[in-house]
């Protein structure tokens, strides 16, 4: 085993515990908290498969601005944990059990997928996750969509004033 | 790294994210969940581009095959923003009016 | 995309119009004028004019009958504007921002009318879906509205969460996000048997049928059509619901093979059926007509979804067809419930004694809706049967369907039957008479359709 | 002669349309006039046709195609031969009469109903005519339902009463059962031989053609046809409560022509019959059991109609029995004789009943005889006359009847002289009651007791005359005569097969019968010419006056039964079960409706729940896709 | 043209009434342009008229043709008498918007003529719904108490039975050689013999529930209660009929092979239906509903007679099509004359009618024979036919079919009984001399009874062609 692979296994487990945290925290604040850990939990993995610049853009926006802006919001409300209604448990159950036989089935169906039998992830080489070729082909390729993104921002632009002025 | 373990890795946050939806009660949170979800899918979708790059870097040196996953995911990046922005300004539009932001409470509507 | 670059523009001219006029009447003319405009412009590259030369480098591939559905759509959307501009207008005051969502609405709807790539279809519908969750919550301090909203915003982001893990199940599969054909077997030349790429179609079907709210995926649409301010709903129950069966069929086209023609013929008439019996069972019982349209809308859905059974000319035409048929039957049906005080069934007691041309009207629009011959509803609904009947489908689905038709001739009904035989007084806002004129706009459209279909038909092939 | 022909038929129609488009107009003497006048023209006519077809003899006339498709054709042809033409003046003749009897009976009418009456009464003769005119079986049938809706129209004459209304619903019915029988004879006809004209049915060709079972199904249907309109057992219940009717209806349809036409029918084809051995029996059985039950059932009855109803049921019997026994020109003989006297008695009957102001209880009645002088002596004549005894014309007739049971079987003789005997005791039982002893009717009755106006009496005269001698038509070559009637059925019937008995078996079997008949009259007149019989002690009195309980065994057992069965249809399986089932779907679907909506309970929790359960679903559908496509597959295959 | 124009004057009409407010002006426009379609009717079915033939539909191949042979003849004879006379014997029914309601009733014809003139598929189809939809609004706007809910249930049924039509039409379409609705194109269509068995009870269910034959009756009875007269007339007088020219014009011709096969079932059906809707004849009060299940009865005949397949039969089919409809029409006339006078339609409360209205009874009695095919009247012919067909395919099913002879003998006698005879009821106190224009017109019905019956020949001669089209290969 080496470290890539104690690494992969190391910031799994923790991105799993920490989501499982997120679920099961009381108090909002905290799963906020949880959820920022496997956001670095993920950009950890990014940054073993090579891909930095998606490590990066992810804990700029997601662990810092978006959960930020959740952060602001819950404490804006200042929810409390003990506020926070639960649901019945047998919802809860029922809940853990289809998201779990979600997660078998799919798991069964990639077992079975013979075409990924040996396929292997190339770690901590190759450059396409670096800025430079992601750059290059985002303003070569991807331009279009890359314009046309931003009508996506126009819109939740005017639909935040819509909406959040008084 | 086989590409599997990335896959149920990938797979189990989703999951993860799919029962804290169907678990939890606090708006918030649910969108959380749904957040990690969109996390999970992006992970899973640069493992893949890293198995594409590395099949095509055996042949074809240089390649960069794959490079489209890692913007697609840094399109859904943009997208999220966008989309908590609104999520966000709806779930306080909501708070504003009922002091609440548990989805249970969100049953006027039915039948 | 003429018509992308337009709609973008106007989008944007409008929110500078918000700054720049407090007049909503001059707002709301701009608007239409930038609706003509997006029209034409959208014509005028149906004709091979004023096309930016633009390399697309795959995102987008233009055909025909994308265009065609781009000017339909685009027309419907005039004739909605045109008749529910006032209306419009009373939802908050933020006239000029609602046209630039619509003009954004309508930029992602010729996206998802033209997408060569997954990512623009999923871009395409970000577009098409982040501005609905702001129509839906527009009415502010209405709290059905809100939670309208939020279950929409939810349910919406949940769906976009399975879309993602589909396109990246494919993307694992083949290695492009391309709409490519899928890869075949030289021997057999069937589909190469790959679980990752069947199984990320499914997530795709899944969340494509999410968006066109068939069952057992539907659950946001009666209550955020419900809960939704009245003319917005009219506008998603129409052009965005017709925008997103041409993406599915876009989508599915050709990816459908891969899935396997067994599986597809399995699931999607399991899709089909559970659709038709939940829109149009739980139609019959509702008391609030606005409520019921939301159902009656699942039910449409159900018979739209037909159009993704086979795979010709003939679907394409039953599936233009249809989206002609309802949703102009749709707004005009809403248009007149706009102007009932109160959306229950019984408001209606009466009306064709208060109000003749009215009633004549709905009863018009709820006719087409229903299917019955002389309106273009019946034709619809005959091309859609034609359509999969020649793609091979067995009797019973047809028996099926009809089945369900004569179901929503029983809920349609009730309405008419309040209105004709019911004694009443309907408590109804004040209606101008130009009002009603727009609306025999659309009636005379219905009957000319409902007696010379193929009229439709003519741009596509002569 | 086409024309004239035609005209036979067409003047009762003119009656019938005059007197009924103009009832609101003509005074009551025009419309008695002219419908008597149109019958009396008929008859003219009819001897002229008659006289015609002596010389010339049967013609057959074409007016238009009926029915003219590819495949069938049915002519309008009539049909003048020895048969057709007997029945014409038979029809005619005693409708002149009876159409003259009725210009007085009626004369309390007013002029509207008067008027509707007449125009019924013409529009018979002309169903009349038509059946016996008719060159083929569909145009017979025209007439033989033509009659049957006189007879209806007839008996609910006075149709506020509802009695009537029944008895005549009932007649129109039972008819129908027969009618279905007939028409059932034509399609088997049809079936097997394309057409249905005499000319081509009523071959040696034709019957080649046909298997047994085929002409003793047809033969057996034709019979049916004929049990209900000449009343025979099962379906003669009708003609008793016929009576309802005015009584010169009642001696026109219900004794002298209408219920002879099944007689009429079955001689028409007796080439038919003749080749069935077992519709043979049938008929002779039947026609036998008919006459003693209606002769037993006589005895008892105390209403002067109801008697002669009977009386006719029985005689009617009698001519089934010749017909059976293959004594065709007897079975005629015995119509016309019967149509003279048992018109004769009804029409005297009605005289008597005219008299007493529409009294029919015999019982009430008595010592009628000085009153009543033509009416006793005209009666009496018919009596004598339906009793069998020489020379009165009933002898011969009835006789010749007799004589060829006998030849068939010596069973079927000895029961007919068994009813011979009770008709002549019956009827002579009436006649005493009725004529003899004292008057037993109430003083008022008694001071307007009178004899009928001449216009009724002219025709119990005529017609008695006719009774009394209308035997020498048919004189057996035995007694010298040389059976002129015989003679001229002979291209009808063929040569009637007499030479089986001896002459001496013959007269012996001839002093027999009528010996026994006198007997029977003579005890009759004895015990009967003082007192009337009071309400019936025996059983067995009970059980006849009752009438056999017949009425009462069909209404328990069929028409109650089938009344129930409606009942149960229309309650339970039309309202539960089929519009049950109908409005079931409704209510399942709103009962789905209110049951399923609630899935959509305004929770997005469960909302989400059952998307992630959609795909679940859909991935096993995915990998169950063999399995489940073999389902489909076939399903659509 | 003249086919054109027999369809385009009660359209025109139609419209033209809906704007004029005045009952007199509507009544005279509705009589006026009936009596025009009349004669032009008269016109085709005794000169015949040249086929008119158009595009349509370009995408599909549908197109706009119409035809008239004996069958569509005798039919829109029919059709054309009928509506005169209903206009004529309702006229003085009191009605709220009356000019809507014969704007209707024109549409109604239009789409009852369209049916019978249609040589298309579709274009038939699309009549066939046309002439449904008028009805539905004139049963539930001027109808009886129950009227919505009623005429509700006969909207679906009726409306599912044409859209399993549909289906069959799309069946036949898309295995046609030319991709064609004509019916010569239908003739000619390659079926395999289970397509045939599948069209064939698609169209059968359309057409059965039209009829309509046991057990798919229920909504006829309720219908023709609940109906305003006139509507009752068109329903019965017309509109079954066209269940029935379907069976002959679409069914019989395109499914030879399953028809066949069928042959037994829907004889069988059919009787049942015969008998059992006598049987509840006989127990009905309400004279709409006796003359309703007596209708079901009659056209259970007919239904039985046409897949006996038999040139006989289908010679009777074809005048007794004609024959039915002029006898109900006058039975309903009465019975209308009757209700409107008397304001019941229960027996029990009437009688004595021919004491009081002698002319109205006799009237009654004429109709009433000619409803139990009594000989010399035109029902007689008819049934005859019929009685033969169904006796030629099976000598106990013709047997089993003529105690209906019987039956409605019982309930038409019944009927009348308890209308006419017995003493004068209070109900029956009330009638007054009825108007003179519904007298004559009734006269005229009877009278064409009675020609008809006496000779048919006239009507066998309209209708010969179309039996040598379908016997004479």
């Amino acid at each position: 085993m080496n470290t890539l692979e104690i690494l992969f296994y190391a910031l799994s487990a923790f991105a799993i515990v920490s989501a499982i945290m997120v679920l099961v925290s009381k108090n909002p604040i905290h799963s906020v908290l949880w959820l920022i850990l496997v956001f670095f939990a993920i950009s950890g993995h990014y940054i073993i498969l090579n891909a930095q610049f998606l490590a990066i853009v992810n804990i700029i926006v997601y662990a810092g601005a978006i959960m930020v802006l959740f952060l602001f919001v819950i404490m804006l409300m200042n929810v409390q944990s003990d506020k926070e209604p639960q649901k019945k448990l047998l919802i809860k159950f029922i809940g853990v059990l289809s998201g779990g036989s979600l997660l078998i089935l799919l798991i069964a169906l990639v077992k079975q997928t013979a075409q990924l039998e040996g396929k292997q992830v190339l770690m901590k080489e190759g450059t396409i996750g670096l800025i430079h070729p992601l750059g290059k082909a985002l303003f070569n390729d991807y331009v279009l969509p890359f314009e046309i993104s931003s009508v996506l921002f126009l819109s939740a632009m005017v639909g935040a004033v819509i909406i959040g002025k008084k | 790294m086989p590409i599997q373990y990335y896959i149920f890795f990938c797979l189990t946050l989703f999951s993860i994210g799919v029962i804290g939806v169907l678990t939890r009660r606090n708006a918030i949170i649910v969108f959380m969940c749904i957040e990690l979800m969109l996390n999970a899918v992006n992970l899973l979708l640069v493992a893949f581009s890293k198995m594409h790059n590395g099949a095509a870097l055996q042949i074809a040196p240089g390649s960069t095959a794959g490079i489209d996953a890692q913007i697609f995911v840094f399109f859904i990046m943009v997208v999220a923003a966008a989309e908590v922005s609104v999520g966000l300004a709806i779930i306080v539009m909501m708070f504003r009016n009922t002091h609440s932001v548990d989805i249970n409470f969100l049953n006027r509507l039915k039948n | 995309m003429n018509a992308i670059i337009v709609s973008t523009l106007l989008g944007v001219i409008m929110m500078f119009v918000s700054w720049g006029t407090s007049n909503t009447k001059l707002q709301r003319n701009i608007g239409l004028v930038g609706m003509l405009v997006l029209i034409l412009a959208n014509i005028a590259q149906m004709n091979g004019w004023l096309s930016v030369n633009f390399d697309t480098k795959g995102m987008l591939a233009f055909n025909a009958i994308g265009l065609y559905v781009n000017t339909i759509l685009f027309t419907i959307t005039f004739i909605y504007l045109w008749i529910n501009g006032e209306e419009i207008d009373k939802i908050g005051n933020h006239t000029a921002d609602y046209y630039a969502i619509f003009f954004f609405i309508l930029c992602g709807i010729s996206i998802l009318t033209s997408f060569d790539n997954l990512l623009m279809l999923f871009i395409g519908i970000e577009i098409l879906s982040i501005p609905l969750y702001i129509l839906t919550g527009a009415d502010k301090k209405n709290l059905f509205s809100n939670e309208a909203s939020l279950k929409y915003f939810l349910m919406g982001s949940f769906s976009t969460g399975i879309l993602l893990l589909g396109i990246a199940f494919i993307y694992g599969a083949t290695g492009s996000f391309h709409l490519n054909m899928p890869i075949l077997n030289p021997a057999t030349n069937l589909p190469v048997e790959h679980f990752l790429m069947s199984a990320g179609l499914l997530l795709l079907f899944v969340s494509m049928n999410f968006k066109v709210s068939a069952a057992p995926f539907h659950f946001w649409t009666p209550d955020v059509y419900d809960g939704a301010p009245t003319v917005f709903t009219s506008f998603m129950a129409t052009v965005v619901k017709a925008a997103g069966f041409v993406a599915f069929i876009k989508v599915f086209e050709v990816q459908r093979i891969a899935l396997g023609q067994n599986t597809w013929i399995i699931i999607l008439p399991f899709v089909i059926v559970s659709t038709l019996l939940v829109g149009n069972i739980t139609a019959v019982f509702q008391r609030s007509v606005k409520r019921m349209l939301a159902y009656s809308s699942i039910a449409q859905a159900g018979f739209m979804l037909f159009a993704l059974y086979g795979n010709s000319t003939f679907n394409n035409e039953a599936l233009i067809l249809y989206i002609v048929a309802y949703s102009l039957a749709t707004i005009g049906v809403f248009a007149v419930l706009i102007k009932m005080k109160d959306y229950s069934i019984e408001s209606f007691n009466g009306l064709a004694k208060q109000n003749p041309a009215l009633a004549f009207l709905t009863t018009l629009f709820l006719f087409s809706l229903a299917g019955i011959p002389l309106t273009a509803g019946f034709f619809a609904k005959y091309y859609m049967l034609n359509a999969i009947f020649t793609a091979g489908a067995g009797i019973w689905l047809l028996v099926v369907a009809i089945l369900f038709a004569a179901v929503s001739v029983y809920y349609y009904f009730k309405v008419v039957q309040a209105m004709y035989f019911v004694e009443g007084a309907p408590a109804i806002h004040p209606i101008e008479k130009s009002y009603a004129r727009k609306l025999w706009v659309i009636a005379i459209i219905l009957l000319v359709l409902g007696v010379f279909p193929s009229l439709l038909f003519n741009y596509l092939y002569f | 002669m086409k024309v004239i022909i035609g005209l036979i038929v067409l003047w009762p129609l003119v009656g019938f349309l005059f007197n009924g488009l103009g009832r609101n107009i003509w005074s009551k003497k025009t419309i008695a006039y002219k419908a008597t006048g149109y019958v009396l023209a008929s008859f003219i006519l009819s001897i002229i046709a008659f006289l015609n077809m002596q010389s010339q003899g049967a013609i057959t006339v074409h007016y238009f195609d009926f029915i003219n498709t590819d495949t069938l054709k049915i002519p309008f042809d009539f049909k003048v031969d020895a048969l057709s033409s007997l029945f014409l003046l038979v029809i005619t003749g005693v409708g002149t009469l009876i159409h003259l009897y009725s210009t007085a009976y009626m004369k309390d009418e007013e002029a509207p109903h008067y008027a509707r009456y007449f125009a019924y009464l013409n529009l018979f003769i002309f169903s009349m005519l038509l059946l016996v005119l008719g060159d083929n079986y569909v145009i017979m049938f025209i007439g033989w339902e033509g009659v049957g809706l006189c007879s209806y129209l007839l008996i609910g004459y006075w149709f506020t009463n509802t009695t009537y209304n029944y008895a005549a619903k009932k007649a129109f019915i039972m008819n129908r059962i027969g009618d279905l029988g007939f028409l059932l004879a034509i399609f088997w006809l049809i079936v097997k031989l394309g057409s249905v004209s005499y000319g081509t049915v009523l071959t040696a060709e034709s019957l080649a053609k046909l298997s047994t079972t085929d002409i003793t199904a047809i033969t057996l249907l034709l019979f049916v046809g004929a049990m209900g309109k000449s009343a025979q057992i099962p379906l003669y219940t009708w003609l008793p409560d016929a009576m309802a009717g005015p009584t010169p209806v009642s001696a026109l349809i219900h004794a002298a022509t209408m219920v002879t036409a099944g007689i009429y029918m079955i001689t028409r084809s007796n080439i038919l019959f003749s080749a069935s051995e077992f519709t043979q029996h049938v008929v002779a059985i039947i026609g036998i059991s008919t006459a003693l039950l209606a002769a037993t059932i006589a005895i008892k009855q105390n209403d002067i109609k109801k008697v002669l109803a009977y009386s006719t049921v029985s005689q009617l019997g009698y001519m089934f029995l010749g017909l059976g026994v293959g004594a065709y020109s007897g079975a005629v003989f015995h119509v016309i004789t019967h149509a003279f006297f048992k018109a004769l008695l009804f029409l005297g009957a009605g005289s008597v009943i005219h008299a007493m102001h529409h009294e029919q209880d015999i019982r009430k009645m008595g010592g009628l005889k000085s009153k009543l002088p033509v009416t006793h002596i005209t009666f009496l004549i018919g009596c004598i006359a339906i009793a069998g005894v020489p020379p009165f014309s009933g002898f011969f007739s009835k006789d010749e009847i007799l004589a060829a049971a006998f030849a068939k079987s010596p069973i079927y003789w000895a029961l007919g002289v068994v009813g011979a005997a009770m008709t002549a005791f019956y009827m002579f039982r009436l006649y005493a009651t009725t004529f003899l002893g004292k008057f037993r009717g109430t003083d008022e009755q008694a001071q307007h007791l009178h004899e009928s106006p001449f216009a009724m009496t002219l025709p119990l005269i005529l017609l008695a005359l006719a009774s009394a001698i209308a035997g020498a038509i048919g004189i057996p070559e035995l007694m010298g005569g040389h059976h002129w009637l015989s003679h001229q059925l002979t291209p009808i019937v063929g040569v009637t097969k007499e030479a089986a008995l001896s002459h001496s078996t013959e007269w012996a079997l001839m002093g027999a019968s009528v010996s026994i008949a006198v007997i029977a009259l003579l005890i009759a007149v004895n015990r009967y010419k003082r007192q009337a019989d009071g309400e019936p002690q025996t059983a067995l009195g009970k059980f006849l006056y009752n009438k056999w309980y017949v009425d009462e065994l069909y209404n328990n057992a069929i028409v109650q039964p089938l009344n129930k069965f409606a009942g149960f249809l229309k309650e339970t399986i039309e309202k539960n079960i089929i519009d049950g089932a109908v409005n079931g779907t409704g209510k399942v679907v709103q009962y789905s409706a209110r049951k399923i909506r609630l899935i959509q309970n305004g929770q997005v929790g469960y909302y989400i729940l059952f998307i992630v359960l959609g795909i679940i679903l859909l991935f096993l559908f995915w990998f169950n896709d063999i399995t489940i496509n073999r389902f489909f597959n076939n399903l659509i295959k | 043209m003249l086919l054109l124009s027999i369809l385009t004057i009660p359209f025109i009409a139609a419209i033209v009434l809906l704007f004029v407010k005045h009952n007199e002006k509507a009544n005279y426009i509705a009589i006026g342009s009936s009596v025009v379609i009349m004669a032009l009717a008269f016109n085709i079915a005794f000169n015949g008229a040249a086929n008119f033939d158009a595009d349509w539909i370009l995408s599909l191949n549908a197109r706009f043709i119409l035809t008239a042979d004996g069958l569509a003849k005798i039919l829109i004879l029919l059709t054309a008498i009928s509506f005169p006379v209903i206009f004529i014997t309702t006229s003085k029914n009191e009605l709220r918007n009356r000019n809507q309601f014969l704007a209707l009733m024109l549409f109604t014809q239009t789409g009852l003529l369209g049916v019978f003139l249609a040589g298309d598929a579709l274009l038939f189809y699309f009549f066939w719904e046309l002439a449904l939809i008028p009805v539905y609004f004139l049963c539930s706007i001027w109808g009886g108490e129950k009227r919505i809910a009623i005429t509700f249930k006969f909207f679906i049924y009726t409306f599912l039975g044409s859209l399993f039509m549909l289906i069959g039409i799309i069946l036949v379409y898309t295995n046609t050689t030319d991709h064609s609705f004509l019916i010569t194109s239908f003739k000619h269509a390659n079926l395999t013999h289970g397509q045939q068995l599948a069209a064939f009870a698609l169209f059968f269910t359309a057409f059965a529930i039209k009829m309509p034959i046991f057990p798919l009756h229920t909504w006829q009875p309720d219908a023709y209660e609940q109906s305003p007269t006139a509507v009752t007339m068109v329903l019965s007088a017309v509109m079954v009929k066209m269940g029935l020219y379907g069976i002959i014009r679409w069914l019989l011709p395109l499914f030879p092979a399953a028809a066949a096969s069928h042959a037994n079932f829907v004889i069988v059906l059919s009787l049942i239906g015969v008998i059992y809707a006598s049987f509840i004849a006989i127990r009905q009060d309400d004279v709409k509903r006796l003359i309703a299940y007596s209708s079901i009865a009659h056209i259970g005949l007919m239904s039985a007679a046409l897949f006996t397949n038999t040139s006989i039969g289908m010679q009777g089919v074809l005048i007794q099509l004609f024959s039915h409809g002029i006898n109900v029409l006058g039975l309903w006339i009465v019975a209308d004359i009757i209700e409107q006078q008397t304001g019941t339609r229960s027996m029990k409360a009437l009688g004595g009618l021919a004491k009081k209205q002698p002319t109205l009874a006799i009237l009654l009695v004429g109709f009433a024979l000619a409803n139990i095919a009594l000989p010399l009247t035109n029902a007689f012919v008819g049934e005859f036919l019929i009685f033969n067909a169904i006796f030629q395919f099976n000598p106990w099913m013709g047997a089993f079919a003529g105690v209906s002879v019987v039956l409605a003998a019982i309930y038409t006698l019944n009927m009348v009984q308890k209308i006419a005879y017995g003493s004068v009821s209070d109900a029956t106190n009330l009638m007054q001399v009825p108007n003179k224009s519904a007298q004559f017109v009734l006269m005229v019905l009877l009278g064409i009874v009675f020609v008809t019956g006496v000779y048919p020949q006239v009507l066998f001669n309209i209708t010969a062609d179309t039996l040598q089209q379908l016997f004479v290969k």
